[in-house]
């Protein structure tokens, strides 16, 4: 009966192949098969497509293909004046949606020539390093989800949303924030987050850490992510890395330290480094992460200036042509706002650079050689969010 | 790693029968609500100030600045002397599906505003014509659209914006903004004011239907 | 703003410079032509003087008369972000060399800056479609092209009065935003 | 006629039913009795003659019914652990705590649309289900789950057990190879790799045990772990014992060794294809196999049916026929008055309550505490009735630590469980086979 059809297995290819690369990847070996995980398997952290050549159980190589979330974030904010630009930010990462909004305003403010406020510097630092350990937590819990373990992402999931309902006591929102304003942030502390994150962060320590406890000792989570994915420090640089994942590979690069950006260079935190280069060393880095930024976040709040929290500005804002970039250190690598201004009130290119973007491209460079259950680990690893991969 | 091997899932095993017994996060969703924070930025909302006085005043300057579109005004401004609608049709997905018909270049139907007095719009398009249905001259289209009418009608505007592409909000806050545009007839006495309220029992309901619905609230006698 | 920096960048790379060196905040800018890109951006990474080992950053530009390419570049040696503008690409047929060979990861940046503005990199091995379908003809991030693609085609044409003003439906053709690069 | 149309039209739904349903039934049990009467003699004769074919038929209907609550029990324990040791609270809207929810699942699968895909074959696709849940039911028949209640006592029971749950694998590779799907075809082939390796370590660990019992058969092997719990096997071969367990959570598909359907990598494995009740059954055979290896352990491994220690027999001479006509009254006084006297106390302290509620209170109570004495009674007097509480409780027992481990693990990966049991466990049996083997040459068997 289905030797009729069209043979079992055989791949079926949807274009005539546009390069070498492509041509080369869909011409299949003795033995070998295609495999097309996504755009909606239950471990692509998001809407991605990955086509695997497989032989047998092992990846051969590997194809992402991406756009399945494509928004056009970069044209809609050439074509909304600079403030309503931010606003398109937030959804790309939406798990750390301030690290969006952040560079974009340095760059205006760049364009503009504008002195933020102190206050509002140690609000932004306050709010974002908040955020980063909220990221962080839940890329944590991913990872440990990937690998079949159910529980640790919703204990992750628990201390996200203590934290998201911190920041919403503090922006309005829960997800996509908008509070960082061109000359600022909108709106001051208020008591209702002030409260809760002094409940929070009496205990947020200890509880990370025991959460945590379920992944860091469990040998088969261990074992599962040593030697996986191993990426030395000098390929690292080549496949432009930033962020926790440059780190686990040896490289001691961090924006906060390497290019200082607001308050950063005031604060006293280690940047942790490790040598692995592995998923393993990927999920410890970010745990001793977390721990830095309680330690901003502590500091933060000791050092708080009194003063306003928004720069005087004028309504509509015409900044003078030229071009600016900025870059902050996210909890996913270095995320970066290139702002050109032609004299009116938008911005006449804006370019977004997403680290996820990079960090998935290493995949044809980890990937080959392992296991198919080895890409969900090195995958939850690199903690891409598709939302800043697709634009 | 712990030197014995499976020390380490034990402890994670214990952690797990640990939480077995403490108490829940769940938050019962239907039963209990979480609270929305005072800086929630929501729904719209017309605010009323103490004296039950609509605090709007009618001045376009939020559905300009709105990128998507989604807010429109609606009601009567305070000089009584525009019909607009405040209500269902500011929901925001109506509001989007207007948008994008009009960015796919279809006219957008407005019920809203069908019973209006008919107008001929051949002169209408003749001046959207004759300034290439121009945002940018903006002003002398409408200038020239009263030159024909002797005033601004409602349902010419909203032709000037299905035209020429312009929101609605753009075209009412420049025609509000000249002194010498108007919307209504130049010689409109009080008599014609009363029969054009006449004509338009629609308004009357709406005002009737106003007060019924704040009885009782700051405003409510209004 | 790194004046040590522009006086070595002006000593090495003065003869393929082809404009003022810019600073601006913390932020150096130079001009280069396509051709030089491989040459200027080796030397900036080997060179032990410059150790731009990090690509920030690569993003075409349509200036609305010619196309550039961006790159932006992260040193120890210096405080500022280096910007590197390969200028002068030409918009009916923007080709420059690929630099997959220094940064890998400069292979899908290449490919969005190929999908957003048809810039074609010459060396990169998989220079396509990256974010639009396949069948896609046109490039989004042009500045001749307005927002909702179709919706440009038809009688409606262009779509909200912000973009119209830049270039109106009757206007002459290639008449579109543009800055003074 | 009219008169009965209208007092039928005036009956409410529950009435129109009680009134259909009450004449049948009447007409019913008059002709059962009247059949009953008529070929009674001539049925019982041939029930008699052929007992142990009855027996059987009895049993297997019985073993088939009874997987249905199991597998629901199961399920039922498996979210609301789960969900209790993820800090959430789980299913709790279906039922006392959600107690029911399992139902619905159940009634839900039933109700969604049962598709082959294109491409598939038909006839295995259809099939591979049946023969997993077929494969998992066969099994119970072998178990003792009390003295005197099982299916079938074979001399080579747990031989017959191991033939007959590796059978189980077939339907899973069935399905994943029939799916025409990648996904499915990598976990049945998953599985395949996964159960039969498992297997060996499975019926090695057991071995040991097997030379120390001197038979195959479940029933003696718990019979010769009666008295104190130090007479359990656990206690003789526990490197056995834990290799049997982890096995057993191999043999299952149970985390942290659940790679068949490793929902993170391969969607569903095998089943990614399945909707409806096909997929049911996958998972009905699954919860089975589950609750089937915990019970298997239980026997083999903690004594069965026995209690932790040697029980007294009581025997409670209980002989209402001697009171005659009062028994009578007993009957139909003590529920009123124990419901009474239960409900006074409500009654009096919460001057709240209404009357009425409290007799509805008195009455409930007065029914759990009947039927905890009824059940207390049973439970002294019948040893059948005991063994079975006391073999669900072990059995469940290791249903809890399964769905534990579920709940605590990450899954392994696909080579390092194929080491792990060529690597580790088949060695660590053969060393446990050989001990216990120098052990009774040395010591003799019944040491």
């Amino acid at each position: 009966m289905l030797d009729d059809e069209v043979g079992l297995f055989e791949p079926i290819q949807p274009n005539p192949p546009r390069t070498e690369r492509e041509a080369e990847f869909y011409t299949l070996g003795d033995g070998e098969m295609l495999l097309n995980v996504g755009p909606h398997h239950p471990s692509t952290h998001g809407v991605m497509r990955v086509v695997m050549k497989l032989d047998g159980e092992k990846v051969v190589d590997l194809d992402p293909v991406l756009g399945y979330l494509h928004r056009g974030v970069e044209k809609l904010g050439e074509n909304a004046d600079f403030h309503q630009s931010i606003a398109y930010l937030d959804p790309l990462e939406y798990v750390s949606s301030l690290f969006c909004e952040w560079p974009a305003v340095m760059a205006y403010e760049k364009l503009l020539d504008v002195e933020v406020p102190r206050r509002a510097e140690y609000i932004r630092v306050l709010s974002g390093e908040l955020n980063r350990i909220a990221s962080h937590t839940l890329a944590m819990g991913f990872q440990a989800l990937d690998l079949g373990g159910i529980t640790p992402i919703l204990y992750s999931f628990i201390e996200r949303d203590e934290i998201v309902e911190m920041l919403a006591a503090l922006t309005g929102q829960r997800m996509l924030f908008n509070y960082f304003r061109i000359g600022g942030v909108n709106g001051d502390l208020n008591h209702d987050f002030m409260s809760r994150l002094g409940d929070w962060m009496s205990r947020a320590a200890t509880q990370i850490e025991a959460n945590m406890g379920l992944l860091n000792e469990n040998e088969i989570f261990v074992r599962r992510n040593r030697g996986l994915g191993v990426m030395d420090s000098e390929t690292a640089l080549r496949m432009c890395w930033t962020g926790p994942n440059l780190r686990a590979s040896g490289v001691s690069f961090d924006l906060r330290r390497a290019h200082p950006y607001s308050i950063y260079p005031e604060l006293d935190f280690d940047v942790p480094t490790r040598n692995e280069g592995d998923c393993l060393a990927r999920y410890l880095l970010r745990l001793d992460e977390v721990k830095q930024s309680l330690r901003i976040i502590d500091q933060c709040l000791e050092q708080m200036p009194d003063g306003p929290v928004m720069a005087k500005l004028p309504r509509l804002l015409r900044p003078r042509p030229g071009r600016a970039f900025a870059a902050v250190e996210g909890p996913r690598g270095l995320y970066g706002i290139y702002a050109m201004s032609d004299g009116t009130d938008q911005p006449f290119r804006f370019r977004i650079h997403d680290p996820s973007f990079i960090h998935l491209q290493s995949f044809t460079t980890l990937i080959p050689g392992h296991l198919i259950a080895d890409w969900m680990a090195i995958n939850a690893s690199l903690d891409p969010i598709m939302g800043g991969v697709d634009k | 790693m712990s030197l014995i091997p499976g020390l380490g899932m034990v402890r994670g095993m214990a952690l797990t029968l640990r939480r077995f017994f403490e108490p829940k996060a769940t938050v019962f969703y239907p039963e209990v609500k979480a609270d929305i924070p005072p800086k929630f930025r929501g729904r719209l909302q017309l605010l009323y100030d103490e004296y039950g006085t609509l605090k709007c005043e009618t001045c376009f300057q939020c559905a300009q600045a709105c990128p998507i579109e989604c807010i429109d005004m609606g009601g009567m401004d305070p000089k009584g002397r525009f019909h607009v609608h405040w209500g269902a049709a500011e929901t925001y997905g109506e509001r989007r599906e207007e948008s994008a018909l009009r960015r796919s270049g279809r006219p957008v139907p407005d019920p809203a505003y069908d019973h209006f007095d008919p107008l001929d719009m051949r002169a209408v398009d003749a001046i959207l014509d004759e300034h290439d249905a121009d945002p940018a001259r903006l002003l002398a289209i409408l200038e020239a659209t009263q030159a024909h009418f002797g005033y601004l009608p409602v349902a010419a505007l909203k032709r000037i914006s299905q035209v020429s592409a312009a929101p609605y909000a753009l075209i009412y806050g420049t025609a509000s903004f000249y002194g010498h545009l108007r919307f209504a007839p130049a010689d409109r006495s009080d008599a014609d004011a009363a029969a054009s309220a006449r004509r338009r029992p629609a308004e009357a309901d709406y005002l009737a239907g106003l007060g019924a619905s704040l009885a009782g609230r700051p405003g409510g006698d209004a | 703003m790194d004046r040590s920096l522009r006086a070595r960048l002006e000593a090495r790379f003065g003869e393929v410079l082809s404009g003022p060196i810019r600073q601006r905040h913390d932020e150096t800018e130079i001009r280069i032509a396509p051709k030089d890109v491989p040459d200027v951006l080796g030397a900036l990474h080997d060179e032990p003087e410059y150790r731009f080992v990090m690509l920030a950053d690569l993003a075409g530009v349509d200036t609305g008369e010619v196309m550039q390419v961006v790159y932006h570049l992260w040193s120890d040696t210096t405080g500022d972000w280096l910007r590197v503008i390969a200028d002068g690409l030409s918009r009916e047929e923007p080709r420059t060399p690929s630099i997959t060979f220094l940064w890998k990861a400069a292979e899908w940046m290449e490919r969005e800056a190929y999908d957003m503005f048809g810039i074609v990199f010459e060396g990169n091995r998989d220079l396509r479609r990256i974010f639009m379908p396949p069948e896609y003809t046109s490039f989004p991030l042009r500045k001749d092209f307005y927002l909702a693609d179709d919706a440009a085609r038809s009688p409606g044409g262009g779509v909200r009065p912000s973009e119209r003003s830049h270039a109106p439906r009757n206007s002459p053709a290639g008449t579109v935003r543009r800055v003074k690069a | 006629m009219t008169a009965i149309s209208r007092t039928w039209g005036r009956l409410t739904l529950p009435g129109k039913v009680v009134f259909t349903l009450v004449p049948l039934l009447a007409v019913l049990g008059a002709g059962l009795i009247a059949v009953v009467v008529l070929f009674g003699g001539a049925a019982a004769d041939l029930v008699t003659a052929n007992l142990g074919i009855v027996r059987f038929a009895v049993a297997a209907t019985v073993i088939l019914v009874i997987t249905i609550p199991i597998a629901f029990l199961n399920i039922y324990l498996e979210m609301k652990v789960i969900a209790l040791m993820n800090l959430r609270v789980g299913p709790d809207r279906v039922g006392p705590w959600g107690s029911l929810l399992s139902v619905v699942h159940g009634l839900k699968v039933l109700l969604k649309e049962d598709f082959t895909p294109t491409g598939a074959d038909a006839v295995v696709f259809t099939w591979a289900p049946v023969v997993t849940y077929g494969a998992a039911v066969m099994t119970l028949v072998v178990l003792p789950f009390a003295p005197g209640l099982y299916a079938q006592d074979f001399n080579i029971g747990l031989l017959y057990f191991f033939a007959v749950g590796g059978l189980g694998v077939v339907g899973l590779l069935m399905g994943g190879w029939s799916s025409y799907n990648k996904y499915s075809l990598l976990g049945g082939l998953r599985s395949a790799a996964q159960i039969i390796s498992y297997e060996i370590p499975l019926t090695l660990s057991v071995v040991g045990l097997l030379i120390l019992a001197g038979t195959m058969s479940l029933n003696q092997i718990v019979q010769q772990q009666s008295g104190w719990f130090t007479d359990w096997f656990v206690f003789r071969q526990p490197l056995g014992f834990v290799i049997f367990l982890i096995a057993a959570a191999a043999e299952g598909n149970r985390t942290p060794f659940d790679l068949t359907e490793a929902d993170s990598e391969i969607v569903a494995g095998f089943a990614t294809e399945y909707s409806g009740m096909r997929f049911g059954f996958f998972f009905f055979a699954e919860y089975v196999n589950v609750f089937i290896l915990s019970a298997l352990t239980a026997v083999l491994f903690l004594g069965g049916w026995n209690a932790p220690f040697p029980v007294p027999h009581l025997s409670i001479a209980l002989d209402p026929g001697s009171l005659g006509i009062p028994l009578l009254f007993l009957i139909a006084l003590v529920p009123v008055v124990a419901t009474v006297v239960l409900a006074l106390p409500f009654y009096l302290v919460r001057s709240s309550m209404r009357w009425w509620v409290a007799l509805i209170v008195g009455f409930l109570l007065f029914n759990v505490a009947a039927g905890g004495l009824i059940f207390a009674w049973a439970f002294i007097s019948f040893p059948a009735v005991a063994g079975l509480v006391w073999f669900l409780v072990k059995a469940f027992a290791f249903v809890f630590l399964f769905v534990w481990l579920r709940a605590t693990l990450p899954r392994v990966r696909i080579d390092q469980l194929m080491g792990f049991a060529w690597k580790w466990l088949l060695p660590a049996a053969l060393l446990n086979l050989f001990v216990t083997a120098a052990a009774i040459l040395v010591v003799g068997p019944r040491a």
